[in-house]
C-alpha cells in the first residue's frame, strides 16, 4: 500500500516537476510547482515527517508560491498577454538535456552504488508519535545556534529584500 | 670655526646644497596658463643663495685653516676633521666586519679645491641662468652635483670617497643628458661609461686595500704597519702595488683627462649646457688629479717613483696633443669654440701631470695652484663662450669675427681669460705653470722643455681663436636688429649677471697672479710632507 | 752702501714703475668717460717719470758713480721653510740710464700721439696701452733677477701685442699681432729653459747671486756647481738666455715680426719697435753678460753680425717707409748684439742709447709725414694711395721743413757721420769688433759691420732722397703741410739729442766720456777656464795664479782635508737646497779632480789669447783688460775705416737717387738675383710658412684627425663591439628565452582563449559548469 | 519490494536534474527561481530520507528546517532583485543581461 502510494506521490512529482521546466506559460509552471510541492509534502508523510509535510505546505504553498505567483504579475506585462517565456536557445536546450540527463544518470548511480547503502536499514520502524517535539528540544539545545542565526538571515532577508524591492525614484 | 649644530663646517658646506635641494623640492614648479614656469626665478635664487652660503663656509674655512699642518698621512695634521663611524656590518662571508666610518677633514691639497668648489659652484649657479627648461630638475639635479664634489674632496675614508665619487656622476649624466646640446645622449653615455670604467678600476684597488688593512680609511692605507702581511698590497709585494698603482692611476686619468682617455671630455664639453661645462672642466677635471695626489702617490710611494717617468710622459704628451689638437681644431671639421677649450684643458691639466711627476715641493705645489688656477680660468673661459652662444646660438669661430667693437667689455674680461689661459704673467696661471715647469726641470729636463712647446702653441691657438673673434671685420649677420630666422643677432655686450659671474673670476686670477702666497702657504706644508713621504717611500 | 743713505733711490725707482701701470687702470675704466682728457693724465704721468728718472739718474751717476747695484729684495711667496721665491727690484748704473731712455721716449711718444692719435675712436685706450707698455718696460728695466724680468718681458710682449693689433679691424694688424706675440713666445721659451737650467743650479732667481756663484769658488781652487763644472751647460743657459733677446731683439732667425709690427700706429713703432722693447734684448743681453762664456759670447756675436748685415741688405731695396725703418732698427740692433757679443760692451749699450733717440725720431718723423700724406689724401679724397710708399712721395723737403731737417739729421746720425752720437757708438762697436778680430781672428764679424755700416749710410739716404728731396711723385705729396707743434717738438729734441756733445767732449772717441766711464763692463764672472783670456780681469788671473801655486804648493793631505770640508759643506747646501739626488762625495770629489784636469787642458784652447804680460799701469783702470786696450787700438782705424764706408754709402746713394748717375731699375736688374733676394726678404717668412708653421699645422690636422678618427675611433669601436654583443646577446634573448616565455603566454593565451568561450556572462552557464565541475570531483574524489 | 532509502535517493536525483534542466535552460527568472525550488526540494527529500534511512535521526529534518528557511530567504530575496531587475531593464530576460561578460 505503502508502495503504491510512494510511486504514485512519485510520479505527481517528477510529472509536475516536468510540466514546471518545460513549459513555456509560466503560469502554468507555477501552478504545476504546486503540485510538486503537494507532492514533495506526500513524500514527507509516507518518511513520517509531520511537521516537516505540514511546513512544507505551509511555507512553500502558502508563502514561496504565493511570492512567485507575485513576482510573475508584478513583472510580466499581463495586459498584453506575453507571459509565455521560452528557453534560453536551441543549443543550450540540449546541452542543458544533456548536463541535466547526467546529472539524473549520475544520481541514481549514486543512489545504488553508495557504499552506506547497503547499511541502511531496509526497513525502519515508523515513530508513533509527532516529531515536533523532539524537533523543538533539538532546535532548542543542540542545534540552538544554528536556529538562532537562521532567524537573524530570516530577518536580514526581511529587511535586505523590502530595501532592494523598494522603489528608488524617491 | 664652530660647530654649527652639532656638525662640523665641513658637514655643513657638503650638505648644505641637499637642503637646498629639499627646499627646492619643496617649491611648486607653479606652471601659470601658457605653461610658463613662473616660480623659475624662485629656483635660481635659492640655488645662489645655497651656493653662496656654501662660499661663504668655504670662506670662513679659508681664514680658520692653519698654515702648517701636515695631513696626508697623520691624522692630527687635518683640519676640521669628524670622525664617526658611519655603519658597521658584521659577520660578512670573507670581509668580516665591515666597519665604514664617516671620516672628513681636509689638508693643504683639499683646502684649495673645496675653495674652488665652492667659488665655482656659485659662480656657474650665475652662469644657469640660461637654462631655459625644467628649471626645477635642473637645479636640483645642479645642488647635488654640488654636494657629490664637495664630497670627494673631504672624505678621508675610502668608502666614502666612492660613495661621493659615484654619487657626483648621476646629476651630471642628467645634467648632460637632458639640458645638453644636439648630441646630447651620446656624449652623456661616453662620459659616463668613461668614468664609470675609471671607478670600476678604482673599486677593485678599494676592495684590495680593504682586504690588506680591513678597513675603509685612508690614513691607515698609507701606514705600511697596518698591512696583512699576507694581503697583496702589503710591503714588499711590488707587482701588485704596481699594478694597483696603475689601474688607479688609469682611473683618476680618465677624469683628468690624460691622453689617450681624453675623448669624452670634447665632446662632453660641446654638449654640456654652459654652467655644467663650467664645473665640469672647473672642478670635475682636478678631481682625477686630487685623486692622484690623495690616493695614488701616498698610498703607493713604491710605485709612484717606479712610474715616476711614464707619469712625466703622460703630462708632457697631454700638454703637447691637446694643444696640437685645439691648434687642429682650426683645420679639422667644425670649428667649435667649446671644443677648442676642451682641448685646451687637456693640454693644462697635463701640465698638473707633469708638475705631480716632478716629485718636489716646486712642482707639487704648482700643480696643485695649477689645478685652481685652471679652475677659475677655464671657468671663465666656458662662461664666455656661453655668453656670446646665448646671443648668437652658435659656437663655430667662423661665425664670428669684429665683436671687439660691438661688445668692448665682453672683448675686455675675454682677453683676461685668454691671456690667462695663455700664462700670461701677472695672471694665477703664469705662476702655477712657472712653478710646474721649475719643479719638472729638476727631475727632467729634457721633457720639461719639450713640454715647453706647449705654451708657444697654447699661445697660437688661444690667439688665433681671439683673432677670429673680435678682430677683423663684422660679418653683415651680426649687425641689425635681432631676427633669428635671418641669421642676423643681437650683440648687446655683456649683462649684469654675466658680469657677476665673470668678475669674481677675474680678481681672483689677477689677484693671485700678483700675490699667491695666500695658496702657497695654504698647501705648502702638506706638500712639502707628502715630498718628503714619497722620498722616503713611506716605509713600504 | 746702508740702506738710509741711498737717497730713496729705490722707493722712488718703485714709484716710477707704478705710475704708469695706476694711468692703465686710470684710462682702462674711465677713459671712454673722460676722453681727451686721458691724454692729458698719460702724458702727465709720464712727465713726472720722465722728472723723477732724471733725478734717480743723477743721483746715481753722481753719488753712486760705481757700477753697483742698489737692490730691494723681497719673498714673493714660500715654498716651505728655506725655500722661498724671491724678487726685488735694483739699480745700478746702467737702470739708470735705461729709466731715462724709456720715460723719456715713452714722454714725447704720448706727447706726439695727442695730436696723431686725435681722430682714433679708440683714443682713450690707445694711451691705456701706452701706459702699460711703459709699466712693463721699467720693470724689465728695474727688475734685478731674472723672474721679474721674465714676466715683465711678457707682459711687453702683451702690451706690444695690443698695441700691433691696435686697429685690430684691418686683418694684417690682427696677423701682425699675433705674429708677433707667437715669435716672441718662441724666444722666450728659450730664455725660460735658461732660466731653469740657472734656478735648478742655483736656487735664486737674483742676477748678482747667480753671477757669484757662477764665478763660484774658481779664485780658491774649488770647482763650480754641478752641472757647471764643465763650461757647456754655462754656454747652453747663455745662449738659452740670449734666445728671449733674439726674439725680443727681432735678432736672425727671429726677426721676422718686427717689420709685420709696423702694422701698429707710428708712435708706437717709434716707442715700441725702435727705442725701448727691441732694446730690451739688447738690454737682457748686457745684463747677463758676465755670464756668457767664450762659445756663448761668439754665438752672440755672430748673431748680431748676421742681423746686422741681413736686416741692412733687405732694407735697401723697401720701399714702405716704415719696413724701411723697421729693417733700420733690426740692423741696428744687430749691431748692438754684436757689441756686447764682442766684448766691447760699453759701446753695444752706449749703441743702444744713441739709437733710441736718432731712431725715435725717425719713426716719429716718419709718423708726421705718414700723418700729412693723410691728412693730404683726405683733403684729395682720395682713399687708395698708400701713404707709406716712398714711391708716392717727394718733395716734402719744402712742405714740411722741419720734419725734413729731423729727420736728414737722425739719417746722418744712424749714418755713422762724425759729431753725431751715433758715431760715437758705431764707431766703438766697430772698434771693438776689429779687436775681436784681432784677438780671436773672427774677421767676418768686423766685415759684416763694416758691410752694414756701408748699407746703412746707403739705404738712409735713399730714404732721404726719394722721400724729401727731388719733386713731388704724387699730387698728394705737393698737398701736405708741416704739422702742429706737439708733432715737431719731439722731433726736435730727440735731433738734438743726436749730438755728441751730450756723451762726451771729444767727438770723436766717447771712451772718455762721462757715459763710458759710468758703464763700464762688469767683470766675466765666468771661469777662466771657459771665457776669452782676454776679457778675464788681471786681477782675477793674478788671484787665481796664486791660487794655483799655493794650491800646488800646499801639503797633500791638508789640501784633500780642506777639499773634503769644502765638500762637505757643498753637498750640505746642496742638501738644504733640495738637490738630495747629487752624487756622493767620493765622486764629487773625482769629478773635480777630473775637471781641473781638463780645465788646465781647455786653458790651452785655440779661441783663447795668449795671457797679457803687460803690468797694470793706469792707475783709476783697475780692470783695465787686454781687450779694452787693443779697442783703444783700433779705435782709430775703425773710425777711418767706418767713415770711409759711410761716406761712400752716402755718395752712392746721391749719385742713384739725387743725381740719377745711375738708373737704379738698371742697377736692380744688373744684381737682379740679389734684388729679388733682398726685395723679398730672403724669402725668410717664406721659409718658415713652408716649413715649420706648415709642419705645425699640418701636424695639428693630422692630429686632430688622428683624435677624431683613430682614438675616438677606438672608442666608438669598443663602443659598437660592446653594442654588438649586446644585440647578439639581445637576439638570443628574443629568440630564445623569449621564445619559451612566448610559447608558454601563447599556449595559455589559446588555451584561454578556448576557455572564453565558456565565459558566457550567463548565470545559468556558471551554474551548469559548476554543477558539472561537482559531479566530477564527486566521481574521482568520493 | 519494500520502498527503500534507494527509491528516495532516485526520485531526489530525478528531481534535482529537472530543476537544474530549468534552472539551466529558462529565460525567464523566475522560472530559474522556480527550478532552484525544485532542487532545494529534492534536497530536502535527501534529508529526510537519510533522516528516516540514514541512522542520523532528526538531525536530517533539521537540516531540512533550515533548507526551508533558506529557501525562504531566498526566494525573497531573489524575487527582490528580479523586481529591481524589471525596473532596470523592463524585462527579466536573464540570458540578456550578462554584464558578469564585460
Amino acid at each position: 500500500m505503502l508502495e503504491a502510494l510512494f510511486y504514485i506521490f512519485a510520479a505527481m512529482i517528477i510529472g509536475s516537476a516536468a510540466v514546471t521546466a518545460f513549459t513555456k506559460n509560466i503560469l502554468y509552471a507555477a501552478f504545476a510547482l504546486l503540485f510538486t510541492f503537494f507532492g514533495v509534502a506526500a513524500i514527507y508523510v509516507l518518511l513520517s515527517a509531520d511537521f516537516l509535510a505540514i511546513s512544507q505546505i505551509m511555507i512553500y504553498i502558502g508563502g514561496i508560491l504565493v511570492l512567485i505567483i507575485f513576482g510573475v504579475m508584478l513583472t510580466t506585462n499581463v495586459s498584453i498577454v506575453d507571459i509565455k517565456e521560452g528557453f534560453t536557445g536551441k543549443t543550450s536546450f540540449i546541452i542543458a538535456g544533456i548536463f541535466s540527463a547526467i546529472t539524473c544518470i549520475f544520481f541514481i548511480y549514486l543512489a545504488f552504488k553508495m557504499p552506506f547503502i547497503n547499511h541502511a536499514p531496509k526497513d525502519v520502524k515508523l515513530p508513533n508519535d509527532s516529531t515536533i517535539k523532539p524537533l523543538g528540544k533539538l532546535l532548542m539545545t543542540n542545534y540552538l545556534l544554528a536556529f538562532e542565526v537562521a532567524s537573524v538571515v530570516l530577518l536580514i532577508a526581511i529587511i535586505g529584500a523590502a530595501m532592494i524591492a523598494r522603489r528608488h525614484d524617491d | 670655526m664652530q660647530n654649527f649644530l652639532g656638525l662640523g663646517p665641513l658637514t655643513w658646506i657638503t650638505f648644505l646644497p641637499l637642503l637646498g635641494m629639499i627646499i627646492i623640492f619643496l617649491i611648486p614648479s607653479g606652471k601659470d596658463e601658457k605653461g610658463k614656469e613662473t616660480s623659475k626665478q624662485l629656483f635660481r635664487w635659492v640655488t645662489i643663495g645655497f651656493t653662496f652660503l656654501q662660499l661663504i663656509i668655504a670662506i670662513g674655512i679659508y681664514l680658520n685653516y692653519t698654515a702648517g699642518m701636515t695631513g696626508i698621512n697623520v691624522e692630527g695634521g687635518f683640519q676640521f676633521r669628524e670622525h664617526y663611524n658611519w655603519f658597521t656590518v658584521t659577520g660578512l662571508p670573507m670581509f668580516g666586519n665591515v666597519k665604514v666610518d664617516y671620516f672628513v677633514g681636509i689638508d693643504g691639497i683639499s683646502a684649495p679645491m673645496i675653495l674652488l668648489t665652492a667659488i665655482v659652484c656659485f659662480v656657474a649657479s650665475f652662469a644657469s641662468f640660461s637654462i631655459k627648461k625644467q628649471i626645477k630638475g635642473y637645479f636640483a639635479m645642479y645642488l647635488l652635483l654640488d654636494l657629490g664634489m664637495m664630497g670627494v674632496f673631504i672624505s678621508l675614508d675610502f668608502f666614502l670617497f666612492y660613495v661621493f665619487w659615484e654619487l657626483m656622476l648621476l646629476p651630471m649624466y642628467f645634467l648632460i643628458g637632458i639640458w645638453g646640446g644636439p648630441r646630447k645622449e651620446y656624449a652623456a653615455i661616453k662620459f659616463f661609461i668613461y668614468t664609470l670604467v675609471g671607478s670600476v678600476f678604482m673599486l677593485l684597488v678599494i676592495i684590495g686595500l680593504y682586504f690588506g688593512v680591513h678597513s675603509f680609511n685612508m690614513l691607515d692605507m698609507m701606514d705600511p704597519l697596518k698591512y696583512d702581511p699576507t694581503s697583496i698590497f702589503a710591503p714588499g709585494h711590488g707587482w701588485w702595488r704596481n699594478v694597483a698603482f696603475f689601474a688607479l692611476f688609469v682611473g683618476f686619468a680618465i677624469k683628468v683627462p690624460s691622453v689617450p682617455f681624453h675623448t669624452w671630455l670634447p665632446d662632453a664639453h660641446v654638449e654640456a649646457p654652459t654652467p655644467i661645462s663650467v664645473i665640469l672642466a672647473g672642478v670635475l677635471l682636478k678631481m682625477g688629479t686630487y685623486g692622484m695626489l690623495r690616493i695614488n702617490w701616498p698610498m703607493f710611494p713604491d710605485s709612484v717613483k717606479y712610474f715616476q717617468c711614464f707619469i712625466a710622459w703622460v703630462g708632457t704628451v697631454s700638454i703637447l696633443y691637446g694643444a696640437l689638437c685645439a691648434l687642429g681644431q682650426f683645420k679639422v671639421g667644425k670649428r667649435d669654440f667649446k671644443k677648442l677649450i676642451a682641448y685646451s684643458s687637456v693640454s693644462h691639466m697635463g701640465y698638473v701631470v707633469l708638475g705631480m711627476s716632478s716629485m718636489n715641493s716646486s712642482g707639487m705645489s704648482g700643480a696643485i695652484f695649477q689645478m685652481f688656477n685652471h679652475g677659475t680660468i677655464t671657468s671663465m673661459l666656458f662662461i664666455i663662450v656661453g655668453v656670446i652662444y646665448d646671443r648668437a646660438h652658435t659656437r663655430g669661430l667662423d661665425d664670428f669675427g669684429g665683436l671687439a667693437n660691438k661688445m668692448p667689455i665682453y672683448t675686455g674680461i675675454m682677453a683676461i681669460a685668454f691671456f690667462a689661459a695663455i700664462g700670461l704673467p701677472g695672471m694665477s696661471g703664469f705662476v702655477s705653470e712657472m712653478m710646474i715647469f721649475l719643479g719638472a726641470f729638476m727631475a727632467y729636463p729634457i721633457l720639461t722643455v719639450i713640454s715647453g712647446l706647449g705654451i708657444i702653441l697654447g699661445a697660437a691657438y688661444m690667439l688665433w681663436a681671439l683673432q677670429k673673434v673680435f678682430f677683423g671685420k663684422l660679418p653683415d649677420r651680426w649687425s641689425g636688429p635681432w631676427d633669428p630666422t635671418h641669421k642676423i643677432y643681437k650683440t648687446d655686450d655683456i649683462n649684469a649677471v654675466e658680469l657677476a659671474a665673470l668678475i669674481p673670476l677675474a680678481i681672483l686670477i689677477i689677484g693671485l697672479g700678483i700675490y699667491p702666497a695666500p695658496m702657497f702657504n695654504m698647501m705648502n706644508a702638506t706638500v712639502n710632507h707628502l715630498v718628503e713621504f714619497v722620498r722616503i717611500g713611506g716605509g713600504f | 752702501m746702508t740702506q738710509e743713505n741711498l737717497l730713496m733711490i729705490p722707493e722712488i725707482s718703485v714709484v716710477i714703475l707704478l705710475l704708469p701701470l695706476l694711468g692703465f687702470l686710470f684710462n682702462i675704466f674711465f677713459g671712454k668717460r673722460i676722453g681727451r682728457l686721458s691724454s692729458t693724465i698719460a702724458t702727465g704721468i709720464m712727465g713726472i717719470c720722465l722728472a723723477l728718472a732724471s733725478y734717480i739718474a743723477f743721483t746715481k751717476f753722481v753719488y753712486y758713480p760705481d757700477n753697483g747695484m742698489i737692490q730691494l729684495k723681497f719673498d714673493w711667496f714660500t715654498l716651505g721653510p728655506g725655500n722661498a721665491v724671491s724678487v726685488g727690484i735694483g739699480v745700478d748704473n746702467m737702470t739708470a740710464m735705461m729709466l731715462v731712455v724709456v720715460t723719456l721716449i715713452s714722454f714725447l711718444v704720448h706727447l706726439f700721439s695727442t695730436e696723431y692719435m686725435r681722430d682714433d675712436k679708440r683714443y682713450s685706450r690707445f694711451f691705456a696701452y701706452l701706459g702699460i707698455f711703459t709699466f712693463s718696460m721699467l720693470g724689465i728695466v728695474i727688475a734685478n733677477n731674472f723672474l721679474f724680468m721674465y714676466i715683465f718681458w711678457e707682459l711687453v710682449g702683451l702690451s706690444s701685442y695690443l698695441l700691433i693689433g691696435f686697429w685690430y679691424e684691418k686683418d694684417s694688424a690682427a696677423n701682425a699681432s699675433k705674429k708677433a706675440f707667437i715669435t716672441n713666445r718662441v724666444g722666450d721659451l728659450g730664455f725660460f729653459a735658461g732660466i731653469m737650467i740657472l734656478f735648478f743650479t742655483y736656487r735664486t732667481f737674483f742676477f748678482d747671486d747667480i753671477f757669484a756663484k757662477i764665478l763660484g769658488d774658481s779664485l780658491h781652487g774649488i770647482a763650480p756647481i754641478l752641472p757647471f763644472n764643465s763650461g757647456f751647460w754655462l754656454t747652453v743657459a747663455g745662449i738659452l738666455i740670449f734666445c728671449g733677446a733674439i726674439g725680443k731683439s727681432a735678432q736672425f732667425p727671429l726677426h721676422i715680426w718686427l717689420p709685420d709690427a709696423m702694422e701698429g700706429p707710428t708712435p708706437v713703432s717709434a716707442l715700441i719697435h725702435a727705442a725701448t722693447m727691441v732694446a730690451a734684448g739688447v738690454y737682457l743681453t748686457a745684463r747677463v753678460f758676465p755670464m756668457f762664456t767664450a762659445h756663448a759670447l761668439l754665438f752672440v756675436a755672430y748673431t748680431g753680425a748676421i742681423t746686422a748685415f741681413l736686416a741692412a741688405t733687405i732694407a735697401i731695396t723697401q720701399n714702405d717707409f716704415k719696413k724701411v725703418l723697421a729693417y733700420s732698427t733690426v740692423s741696428q740692433l744687430g749691431y748692438m748684439v754684436m757689441g756686447i757679443g764682442v766684448g766691447a760692451f760699453t759701446n753695444g749699450f752706449f749703441h743702444l742709447v744713441t739709437h733710441a733717440w736718432f731712431k725715435a725720431c725717425l719713426f716719429l718723423a716718419s709718423g708726421s709725414v705718414i700723418h700729412a700724406m693723410h691728412h693730404a689724401m683726405h683733403h684729395l679724397n682720395d682713399h687708395h694711395t698708400d701713404p707709406q710708399d716712398i714711391r708716392n712721395m717727394g718733395g716734402l723737403r719744402k712742405t714740411m721743413p722741419l720734419t725734413y731737417l729731423t729727420f736728414l739729421f737722425a739719417t746722418i746720425a744712424i749714418s755713422g757721420v762724425p759729431f753725431t752720437s751715433g758715431f760715437l757708438s758705431k764707431d766703438g762697436i766697430l772698434a771693438g769688433t776689429l779687436a775681436f778680430a784681432q784677438l780671436t781672428g773672427n774677421w767676418l764679424i768686423p766685415i759684416a759691420g763694416f758691410g752694414a755700416a756701408g748699407m746703412t749710410a746707403f739705404y738712409m739716404f735713399r730714404l732721404t732722397i726719394e722721400a724729401f728731396h727731388g719733386v713731388p711723385k704724387t699730387k698728394i705729396a705737393t698737398q701736405t703741410k708741416e704739422n702742429k707743434f706737439v708733432i715737431v717738438f719731439p722731433l726736435v729734441l730727440l735731433a738734438v739729442m743726436s749730438f755728441w756733445f751730450f756723451y762726451s767732449a771729444n767727438p770723436i772717441d766717447a771712451s772718455k766720456g762721462w757715459f763710458a766711464s759710468r758703464m763700464k763692463a762688469p767683470a766675466t764672472s765666468v771661469p777662466t777656464a771657459y771665457q776669452f783670456r782676454f776679457l778675464v780681469p788681471e786681477e782675477r788671473l793674478k788671484q787665481e795664479e796664486e791660487a794655483q801655486e799655493k794650491l800646488e804648493k800646499a801639503n797633500v793631505d791638508e789640501n784633500t782635508e780642506k777639499l773634503k770640508k769644502r765638500i762637505h759643506e757643498e753637498l750640505e747646501i746642496a742638501y738644504a737646497t733640495g738637490q738630495e739626488n747629487r752624487d756622493s762625495v767620493e765622486k764629487y770629489k773625482q769629478e773635480f779632480l777630473k775637471n781641473k784636469e781638463e780645465a788646465k787642458a781647455r786653458a790651452r784652447h785655440p779661441l783663447m789669447a795668449k795671457k797679457s804680460m803687460k803690468d797694470g799701469s793706469g792707475e783709476k783702470e783697475e780692470f783695465l783688460t787686454v781687450f779694452e786696450e787693443k779697442i783703444e787700438e783700433a779705435h782709430l782705424p775703425a773710425m777711418f775705416i767706418s767713415v770711409l764706408i759711410a761716406g761712400l754709402g752716402i755718395l752712392l746713394s746721391f749719385t742713384v737717387y739725387q743725381f740719377k748717375a745711375m738708373n737704379s731699375d738698371n742697377l736692380a736688374n744688373q744684381f737682379g738675383l740679389l734684388y729679388r733676394l733682398s726685395y723679398n726678404k730672403w724669402y725668410i717668412d717664406e721659409i718658415y710658412d713652408a716649413s715649420v708653421i706648415w709642419f705645425t699645422l699640418n701636424f695639428s690636422k693630422v692630429l686632430g684627425l688622428f683624435d677624431l678618427k683613430v682614438i675616438d675611433g677606438i672608442v666608438n669601436l669598443t663602443a659598437w663591439v660592446a653594442r654588438l654583443a649586446g644585440q647578439a646577446t639581445g637576439i638570443f634573448d628574443n629568440v630564445v628565452v623569449d621564445g619559451l616565455v612566448n610559447l608558454i603566454a601563447n599556449v595559455t593565451g589559446t588555451l584561454g582563449s578556448i576557455m572564453r568561450k565558456f565565459q558566457t556572462g550567463r548565470v545559468q552557464t556558471y551554474i551548469g559548469l559548476t554543477i558539472v565541475v561537482v559531479i566530477l570531483l564527486v566521481y574521482f574524489l568520493a | 519490494m519494500g520502498i527503500g532509502l534507494t527509491h528516495y535517493l532516485i526520485l531526489s536525483g530525478i528531481l534535482f536534474a529537472i530543476g537544474l534542466f530549468a534552472v539551466i535552460t529558462r529565460r525567464n527568472a523566475i522560472m530559474v527561481l522556480m527550478g532552484l525550488e525544485l532542487i532545494l526540494n529534492s534536497a530536502n527529500i535527501n534529508f529526510i530520507a537519510f533522516s528516516r534511512f540514514g541512522g542520523i535521526n532528526l538531525d536530517g529534518q533539521v537540516a531540512a528546517i533550515f533548507v526551508i528557511v533558506l529557501a525562504v530567504t531566498e526566494a525573497a530575496i531573489a524575487l527582490a532583485i528580479i523586481l529591481n531587475i524589471y525596473q532596470n531593464y523592463k524585462h527579466i530576460r536573464i540570458d540578456e543581461i550578462n554584464k558578469l561578460k564585460e
